[in-house]
């Protein structure tokens, strides 16, 4: 450097810097403005979203007010609206002219008032300043002079001039007068006023509510509206403030449509000429369940505490749905939206609003149960009978040392009070003592319904998978190894999963299982007619939960098990005791000492040998024992010898000969026993099986209730992690294309590395984490491969990923305390036992039996709806019924209400616990109070007995037609319960609507409407009415239903005996068939 | 090559500073060099030339007689610090528009970061980690760092090189002092953010952060590989402690001597002018410095953990 | 008007007095239009030349025409630009030599406290609040966002530079004498300045930042003496509840009191110390002989003669 | 025509127009505007987002009564005939009628109640819904005719003959399900079905025998064939079609038929009985 030649100025001096700074500063405003810019349009993309709003709601809103107009053009061409318009014009012109003198009267006070108030109202206030210092004045003299002052004021005339320029002097008493008068009369003449206009704004609001009542969509009126609201809007941000949830929600900010009054949809918001609906189109639709939001209100609820995301984030989609790296809570996807009840309603079995089921969640919820998969993993509120009972063992603990605990003080008091020194002090120790007994005695009888409890929740404790425990009483041995292998190979539909065993833990499993079960001997049976047995299986409601035939022939419910291969594996005799009562269990098992029960038990204390629900009690120690087999299915009560033809038509159900299985004699294997044993327990088998010396066994797998909120790190997605995270076609660990068809949204294509994508990966092939990965047999992951379909695993994502932790506040959460609290009990009951696979319960729920072919054109051989069953029956009579469904304890093999059908409502022998849930469940979903208090029903006169005897025979209302009556003949033909059940069954109230419009009750039933029509605020006969009814003016309808509550076995022989009616009534050819059958049905109605 | 995998550390918000790093110590070691560089040569050239060093004005830049020898801060220092104060102004606000300030999860300690990393200024602290047990790494080397840095006015006695760059004048504090801070400081930084991933393991540039990576890796202690003709493993803890002991001031008494050695052949003038205090603490802190690379060394290259094991502490 | 009231207000010699009202009114009316055009003359002529005001030279004490007296004053008046002093080395404002560190720092500085205090309006170093407030400033507050990533950045920034700040002083040997107790001071500047970093790093209180700090503290543990897993410490009686860490987070974990202390520590003690600190380092510069260069070479055998006064440098 | 206030439009004025003439379209149906409706579909197609528009019924494409063709012919039953079981209505006496089952009704091999429609073939066309209603009688407690075809939208007057009370109960598929009473001597019930299904099953639910089906049809080119098996489809319009032969037991048949200007074509039609 120092080689350079000097230049001659001094560049330190000399250098200008102005070209710097002047770059640097245009840079720096430029920087500047950018900060701006960023601050107001950058970080605020919801501007762009408002204009483009703006545009295509005001296009849309064009369209919708010229359809509007044109739906309004038609409610005014309806004569009622010609009529009410000319109303309102006669009204109008009526009231023209009183109406204009009263206004101008009106007018006129107006004007004086005002004249007098602006001298009064300066008077008053100068009063009222006099007043307030002799108010606070002190001395008398002083008060003295102020009074003189007030009242020289108040003397002196003031000048009021009318607006008609007249002049008045007036003193201030009179100036308050004056004034008051003239307010009055301004009142009175208002009022005046509204009673002359009355009859015009009547008959303008009738007008008003006709038009509104008679539009599907808005009126023009409501959509210029909208428009000018559009119109006018100012770009702002929208959002919705909870404080005292945290939430603050700022959706609304692009997603302005959410709550507008119109259904907007995409494409309504799709710019013509465009194809595809954009971003914006996209974001502008309105809420699709406007109804949902009218029950959570989005001023209380906001949006995320349901959808999730980032609430508060406007400065992008991405950080506004929450989709980015550190949000922990990012935007549910629209397939799995219905997570979000799951934040509040994870108590809920069935979701429904309104009409509006929630199906994906539902299923989520109801495959959870049903495939077991809480066999292995525990899931808040998912295991209620053995949590339950363990509550109730602790409390008998607690209570039974609180007993002795009280017992101590009695006495220790009784003591004390015997040593008193003063009687007072005695007396008040003593009744201490006493109150302490007393306390014992209440405590002892809440023991006893502690004891019950325990009782029935020995017996509502259900297992998903049958009692391992009979296989050798119950099985083909060499059946079980071919099972085990791949249970899907041999029945497709099976709940059983696949636990890719190798041949090896085959064995050794197999060996397990056929060591450890029970070698009791059954009765033997003779075999049936299994020609008569398919037509009970088909027709007495096995196919409600069991179905048969394979693949397209596929028939039936998909409850329970596919019985196309069971004569391949079933031991006949076994068959037979479960078809008759699948409770029955061969060994009662006792809890308390861990083993199963057997007659040598009760011999050693000389007690027969018998158990069932009323024989409960241990030989040995007195505990409850479990004396069912942990099964749902029920007693069909079918006599013994049907039970045999269905046993036998089951066994003809197989491919190959069960003979044809290899032999595997290996399963006497003791030393394989052992190793089998450490297998079972390695699988987890205990979930759903009872296997013996496993039945108090834990679960093996995580809990599940906040898996959704796990941490994304916790997933441990091993080899695929980063695949995961990078997306692409390559990032596809599943390579087994079976299990690749199961996922919801096909392979990976975006990167997957979230819950969603961990859940369904996990839920399609289980292992396939393992993927690339060498383990050994026992570090291998367990989980079992469920064979989902791509649907199931769509509802099960849906409901892990809303299992969350919420930080919402308690009040949010969905824990009703009152009857809907029963209805969330009751649909346990209800899905646990697959109630709706026969009964429909909420409307348009499908049941498995409206599928099969035999009722497409019998619909009236259908099990009964129950939507309305709460308003429909007596809770007590419920009660009964659901406990014995055949309503007689000695002829059982019938149903007790409705004989007529051949399916066969089943006994469940629900414990005391359940049957109360599912009576307050119908209860509760009807809207019924409980308890139930019997409406008195008027006694009727004997001509009003007469009258309605008469009707009731007459060929016009031919209820007895259908009706059974008691009569053998009749009832065989007969389609509807006897009459004689109604006073104890129904509600009186629920029969007049039923007569009324029974299709508006239960769509589709056989009885038909209009039978009644309206007259004079009366319900009167449509049809011709017998000739006692003249001059009667009261009302038909109350006088059926009370005629039918009084009914007695003697009047109603009475009225068949006045029908005009044939002898022989002959079967239909379908009839004839179950001619066998129908003389159970035979004796219908006797039963009371 | 795993590209998206480095281009997510170096995009990293947090790590931008470190990514800026490094072309600004580049250019500034640059910028430097070679103004020592040319006052080098000046001062070789006047060295030669005792007459024109009577004379020159002894700077690399051009001055002749009349210029101003002092300048007015108002406006030729200030309007270069208004300059300076609107590009840093410019620079900073480009910055925090276009990339975000990082914010992740809110903190759970339930839920431990995989690498929890410390700040990136500390990370050649946690770097250290891997080398020393915690109490050296975390408590004693930031207080001989700081302490180190503060006594370097009292050890350097040099006063040559004052107020200009220099590098012939000063070769062994300037070498000292890059060896500290570019290499032990940066470059244990720069391997902190961009090599150490998950569990904090060795990951080269490029190759991909999996958290499922498992490395064989076992650490021994020094006593533990004497050679069998050295008298075998030591096993008792006492023994162990007399060894690390030896060890350890050996390195210190030997490391001395060769500093010693070094001084008295390259730079007598310096020693000379050194109290024995301030040539023992420059002696101790210029080997405890350099002790750390060979900690490094030997424990990256033959896996050794530890030298001195004592019941209280494990150098 | 102002006869009116005082005809109704008192009675009494009601002629005289109007008289001498009137005529008072009179006289005044005429002198005011005399008066008011002359003072608006005035004032508009003062207008011309602003510098003349009252207002204008109470504020600036100085004339501004470019005189050399003015140009010194113009530094020396000023409260702020009286950092520096008057004059200084020609070749001083060279940025080549100086690197503008040690102003970037200060200036980033000034930056911090202007945003941090700006933050502090919405920040509440409370675990409820924290991370919370940290999404309402990202979201809500108006420039909230680039708030808060110019406060990030700005800190990260003033850490590069302090760092460079400190290469470029070294490699000058600006820390030799007279100027080794500013060294020092700036040393503690240093570790001052990744203190305030380091305590702002939690405060979002988010993984990333609680992470940081465990990790940053879980090596307090290992103080020697002091922490409960240090060498001597647990012997010395030290638990997780007494130790070292312990009184750094307020606590046995990182959790609302740690919180609370890296806010104070943050955003009142650190600064304050810094501040004062600043100040000192500041003020020695001057004292110390303003900055060290770029001073004239020296050559190696006047190595050992006086050195020259600082005023004699740039011969 | 009204289209003046176009130009006073602003904005997207080709968008406007057209939505203008949809409207104009939809609330009137004047044949002076049916060229334009041929313009204003050429326009419609690149233009048409999914976006609704106004109902735009386009008016009924009337058939050149010059060219139309008759489509006639016989259904036959290939087999032996099943004897028509008894029905037994003793149950009510009220029910005085031929107790003969009416599922497969064949005389000297020739089968009655197969309705006979045009199922394919006639395009886009749509046809006015006639006025006339026609009638279900309730006679001898059977129901009269036994299959009944009606276009949709068209009424169907429900008369009660009988001295006895029945309930008319259709279970569609794809209509709404109703089940109403009627008294001797009511009213007739006036009902229609909006949507096309055929074989819709009707019962009574008190005299299970009574059953008879409606065939709800779009176009008016169906016939159900009488005793001889006989039908006739008057006024086709050429083309080529499909028609389908119906038989509530026997299921359905089709055929493709291609006629010319005023042909008379004849179509025969054979079932054989089912095979259980």
């Amino acid at each position: 450097m120092a080689d350079k030649p000097t230049p001659e100025q001094d560049p330190i001096t000399s250098k200008s810097y102005a070209a710097h700074y002047m770059i640097a500063t245009v840079i720096l405003m430029a920087t500047l403005f950018w900060a701006l810019w960023d601050e107001a349009w950058g970080q605020r993309p919801w501007k762009e979203f408002q204009e483009k709003w703006k545009d295509r709601y005001s296009a849309f809103l064009n369209t919708a007010r010229s359809k509007s107009t044109a739906s309004e053009k038609d409610v005014e061409k309806n004569p009622q609206y010609v009529e009410l318009s000319a109303a309102l014009k006669t009204a109008t012109d009526n009231s023209a002219v009183a109406a204009k003198q009263t206004r101008d009267k009106l007018d006129d006070a107006s004007a004086r008032l005002l004249a007098v108030q602006t001298v009064f109202t300066d008077r008053r206030a100068y009063v009222n300043a006099l007043t307030y210092e002799w108010e606070t004045s002190t001395s008398p003299s002083d008060k003295a002079s102020r009074q003189k002052e007030i009242d020289a004021y108040k003397a002196e005339l003031a000048t009021v001039e009318f607006p008609d320029r007249s002049k008045k002097k007036l003193n201030f008493q009179q100036l308050e007068e004056t004034y008051n008068d003239i307010r009055d009369e301004r009142t009175r003449l208002s009022l005046e006023l509204g009673d002359v206009l009355k009859p015009a704004t009547d008959a303008r609001t009738k007008l008003d509510d006709y038009v509104t009542d008679h539009m599907v969509d808005l009126t023009p009126q409501q959509i210029d509206g909208l428009k000018k609201k559009t119109a006018d809007w100012d770009p702002k941000i929208v959002q919705i403030n909870v404080a005292e949830a945290n939430i603050v929600d700022r959706c609304e900010s692009c997603h302005m449509g959410a709550r507008e009054p119109l259904k907007i949809t995409a494409a309504d918001m799709t710019p013509r000429g465009e194809k595809k609906p954009d971003e914006y189109a996209r974001a502008f639709v309105s809420h699709p369940e406007p109804e949902l939001l009218s029950i959570h209100d989005p001023d209380k609820f906001g949006c995320s505490p349901c959808h999730q995301g980032n609430g508060r984030a406007t400065t992008s989609v991405e950080k506004a749905h929450g989709n980015y790296e550190h949000w922990l809570w990012p935007l549910f996807p629209k397939e799995n939206a219905q997570a979000g009840c799951q934040t509040c309603h994870s108590a809920d079995m069935v979701l429904v609003s309104g009409d509006v089921q929630f199906s994906t969640i539902n299923s989520g919820k109801e495959l959870f149960r049903r495939r077991g998969c809480n066999g292995c993993h525990r899931y808040e509120g998912y295991d209620r009978e053995p949590e339950d009972l363990n509550n109730v063992g602790q409390q008998i603990k607690q209570i039974e040392s609180q007993k002795i605990d009280n017992l101590k003080q009695t006495a220790y008091l009784m003591k004390q009070a015997d040593a008193a020194e003063s009687n007072e002090e005695a007396n008040a120790l003593n009744t201490r003592a006493v109150d302490l007994r007393v306390a014992n005695s209440k405590l002892d009888g809440r023991l006893q319904q502690l004891d019950f409890q325990s009782h029935s929740l020995m017996q509502d404790m259900k297992k998903i998978g049958p009692n391992l425990k009979d296989v050798r009483l119950k099985l083909n041995k060499n059946w079980i190894p071919v099972w085990l292998k791949k249970p899907t190979d041999f029945r497709p539909t099976t709940k059983m999963p696949n636990f890719r065993l190798n041949n090896h833990q085959i064995r050794a499993i197999s060996a397990f299982i056929w060591q450890s079960g029970f070698t009791d001997t059954l009765p033997k049976h003779k075999l049936g007619n299994a020609a008569h047995g398919k037509e009970l299986f088909e027709s007495r409601g096995c196919l409600a939960c069991h179905s048969i035939g394979e693949g397209d022939q596929m028939k039936g419910g998909t409850f329970a098990a596919n019985l196309t291969r069971v004569g391949e594996k079933a031991n006949y005799d076994y068959l037979v005791r479960w078809i008759h009562n699948a409770r029955e269990r061969t060994r009662p098992y006792c809890p308390y000492e861990k083993k199963d029960i057997g007659p040598e038990d009760y011999a050693k204390k000389g007690l027969p040998y018998q158990f069932d629900l009323e024989h409960s009690k241990c030989p040995n120690d007195g505990h409850e024992l479990q004396v069912q087999n942990m099964t749902v299915m029920p007693s069909l009560r079918l006599s013994p010898e049907d039970a045999e033809d269905i046993a036998t038509y089951l066994l003809t159900q197989k491919k190959q000969d069960p003979s044809a299985y290899p032999n595997a004699a290996f399963m006497d294997d003791p030393a394989l026993k052992e190793e089998g044993k450490k297998w079972v327990r390695h699988f987890g088998c205990a979930g759903c099986h009872e296997i013996a010396g496993f039945e108090e066994e834990g679960r093996i797998g995580t809990e599940l209730t906040f898996e959704g909120s796990k941490p994304i790190e916790r997933l441990d997605f091993a080899l695929s992690t980063e695949p995961a995270q990078r997306g692409g076609k390559e990032s596809e660990p599943i390579k087994d294309n079976e299990d690749l068809a199961r996922l919801p949204d096909g392979p990976a294509n975006k990167p997957w590395y979230d819950h969603k994508g961990f859940f369904e990966h996990k839920l399609a092939e289980p292992n396939v984490f393992d993927q690339g990965m060498v383990k050994s047999e026992t570090e291998a992951l367990r989980m079992p491969n469920l064979h989902l379909s791509k649907n199931e695993i769509l509802s099960l994502t849906t409901f892990l990923l809303g299992s969350q932790e919420t930080s919402l506040p308690a009040s949010y959460q969905y824990k009703p305390g009152d009857a809907r609290h029963d209805i969330q009990e009751g649909w346990w009951v209800i899905q646990k036992y697959n109630c709706m696979a026969c009964h429909q319960i909420i409307p348009g729920q499908l049941t498995a039996l409206m599928g099969l072919p035999q009722y497409q054109d019998a619909q009236e051989q259908l099990p009964p709806k129950l939507l309305t069953e709460g308003a429909r029956v007596d809770p007590e009579w419920l009660r009964k019924f659901l406990s014995n469904p055949a309503l007689s304890t000695t002829d059982t093999n019938r149903n007790g209400v409705r004989p007529y059908l051949k399916v066969r409502m089943p006994t469940f022998s629900f414990s005391d616990n359940e049957l109360r849930k599912l009576v307050r469940f119908f209860q509760a979903l009807s809207q019924q109070p409980m308890p139930y208090i019997p409406e008195q029903v008027p006694v009727l006169t004997a001509k009003e007995t007469d009258m309605a005897r008469s009707l009731f025979s007459s060929t016009a209302a031919p209820c007895l037609k259908c009706h059974a009556s008691g009569d053998p003949n009749h009832d065989k033909i007969a389609t509807a319960p006897n009459f004689l059940l109604a006073k104890e069954r129904l509600k009186p109230d629920w029969v007049e609507r039923w007569i009324t419009d029974p299709q508006a009750v239960s769509p589709g039933t056989s009885m038909p409407s209009g039978l009644f029509k309206q007259q004079n605020n009366q319900w009167v006969f449509a049809g011709p009415t017998p000739p006692s009814f003249n001059g009667y003016t009261g009302d038909h309808r109350k006088l059926l239903t009370d005629y039918i509550f009084q009914l007695t076995p003697e009047e109603q022989r009475r009225v068949a005996a006045s029908m005009p009616r044939a002898k022989a009534a002959v079967q239909t050819p379908s009839d004839r068939r179950h001619a066998a059958l129908e003389s159970h049905a035979a004796a219908s109605g006797g039963s009371r | 090559m795993d590209w998206r995998q480095l281009w997510e550390i170096c995009s990293a918000p947090d790590n931008v500073p470190i990514v800026a790093l490094i072309p600004l110590l580049a250019f500034y070691i640059y910028l430097a060099w070679r103004q020592a560089h040319a006052n080098d040569q000046l001062i070789g050239q006047l060295e030669a030339d005792p007459a024109l060093a009577k004379t020159h004005h002894r700077k690399t830049w051009p001055f002749k007689p009349g210029w101003q020898k002092e300048v007015h801060v108002w406006p030729f220092l200030l309007r270069i610090e208004f300059l300076g104060a609107i590009i840093v102004t410019i620079i900073l606000m480009i910055w925090s528009i276009t990339l975000n300030a990082p914010l992740e999860e809110p903190a759970n300690p339930n839920l431990t970061m995989n690498p929890a990393k410390a700040p990136w200024y500390f990370l050649g602290l946690q770097e250290m980690l891997v080398y020393f047990d915690p109490w050296i790494a975390g408590v004693v080397m930031p207080t001989m760092i700081i302490i180190g840095l503060m006594v370097i006015p009292y050890i350097d006695t040099n006063p040559l090189g004052s107020g200009y760059y220099t590098w012939k004048q000063r070769r062994f504090s300037i070498s000292t002092f890059l060896f500290g801070f570019v290499i032990l400081w940066v470059a244990m930084i720069i391997i902190g953010t961009f090599i150490r991933g998950p569990g904090w393991q060795w990951f080269w540039p490029g190759q991909t952060w999996d958290h499922n990576r498992l490395i064989y890796e076992v650490n021994r202690d020094l006593p533990d590989e004497v050679p069998r003709w050295l008298g075998g493993p030591i096993t008792s803890n006492w023994a162990k402690g007399v060894f690390g002991a030896i060890v350890v001031g050996g390195y210190y008494l030997i490391g001395g001597g060769a500093v010693y050695s070094l001084f008295r052949r390259r730079m007598a003038k310096d020693f000379q002018r050194m109290s024995l205090l301030q040539f023992s603490l420059m002696a101790f802190l210029w080997l405890t410095m350099v002790a750390l690379p060979l900690k490094m060394s030997l424990r990256l290259l033959w896996h050794i953990k530890y030298v001195w094991i004592t019941p209280w502490f494990n150098i | 008007m102002a006869d009116e009231n005082n005809a109704n207000g008192k009675n009494g010699n009601k002629t005289g007095l109007l008289d001498k009202v009137t005529t008072g009114v009179k006289d005044d009316i005429q002198a005011l239009k005399t008066d008011i055009p002359a003072k608006a003359k005035e004032q508009i002529e003062g207008l011309k030349d602003p510098t003349k005001t009252q207002v204008y030279t109470s504020i600036f004490r100085h004339k501004h025409d470019d005189t050399p007296r003015n140009r010194a004053l113009g530094v020396l008046s000023n409260v702020f630009l009286h950092l520096h002093p008057a004059k200084i080395n020609r070749d001083a404002v060279r940025y080549s030599y100086t690197w503008g560190m040690g102003g970037i720092t200060f200036y980033l500085f000034i930056i911090l406290t202007y945003t941090g205090v700006l933050l502090m309006f919405y920040y509440h170093p409370s675990k409820v609040q924290a991370f919370r407030d940290v999404l309402y400033l990202e979201h809500d507050v108006p420039f909230g966002k680039i708030l808060r990533n110019m406060h990030r950045w700005a800190a990260h920034l003033m850490v590069i530079a302090v760092w460079l700040h400190m290469f470029r002083v070294f490699l000058t040997g600006s820390y030799k004498k007279p100027r080794e107790f500013n060294w020092n001071i700036g040393v503690l500047l240093l570790v001052f300045t990744l203190l305030l970093s380091f305590t702002g790093y939690l405060l979002p209180d988010d993984q990333l930042g609680f992470w940081a700090v465990t990790v940053g503290t879980n090596m307090a543990r290992a103080t020697p003496l002091l922490g409960h897993e240090g060498p001597f410490g647990s012997q010395l009686g030290m638990t997780p509840y007494n130790d070292v860490r312990f009184g750094l987070l307020g606590g046995s974990i990182v959790d609302a009191n740690a919180l609370l202390r890296s806010y104070i520590w943050h955003c009142i003690g650190i600064p304050i110390v810094a501040s004062v600190l600043m100040i000192v380092h500041f003020w020695r510069v001057r004292k110390d002989g303003g900055i060290s260069g770029p001073a004239p070479v020296m050559l190696t055998e006047e190595a050992d003669k006086p050195r020259r006064g600082p005023k004699a440098a740039g011969e | 025509m009204n289209f003046t206030h176009f130009s006073s439009t602003k904005g997207d004025i080709m968008n406007r127009k057209m939505s203008w003439v949809r409207i104009t379209l939809g609330t009137s149906a004047l044949c002076a505007l049916l060229v334009l409706s041929a313009c204003s579909k050429k326009e419609e197609t690149p233009a048409a987002p999914a976006a609704e528009q106004p109902a735009a019924q386009p008016a009924a494409t009337p058939i050149d009564p010059s060219t139309v063709a008759t489509i006639s012919g016989t259904v036959k039953f290939d087999g032996t005939a099943p004897k028509a079981s008894k029905i037994d209505m003793s149950q009510d006496p009220g029910c005085k009628g031929t107790n003969e089952a009416e599922n497969i009704v064949v005389t000297n091999g020739d089968l009655a109640n197969v309705f006979v429609y045009v199922k394919d073939g006639l395009g886009n066309r749509t046809f006015d819904v006639p006025k006339d209603s026609i009638v279900l009688d309730q006679k001898g407690c059977q129901y009269h005719p036994h299959v009944l075809g009606v276009m949709a939208g068209q009424t169907i007057d429900i008369k009660n003959d009988d001295p006895t009370t029945h309930n008319i109960h259709p279970t569609p598929k794809d209509n709404r399900e109703w089940n109403e009473s009627q008294p001797p001597s009511s009213p007739a019930i006036d009902k229609s079905f909006a949507r096309e299904e055929i074989m819709l099953p009707v019962k009574c639910n008190q005299h299970p025998w009574m059953k008879m089906y409606i065939n709800v049809v779009k176009s008016p080119f169906y016939a159900v064939t009488d005793k001889e098996g006989k039908y006739t489809i008057k006024g086709l319009p050429p083309g080529d079609y499909t028609i389908a032969f119906v038989q509530e037991k026997l299921g359905e048949q089709d055929q493709k038929v291609t006629v010319a200007a005023k042909e008379s074509k004849t179509v025969d039609q054979s079932f054989k009985p089912a095979a259980d």
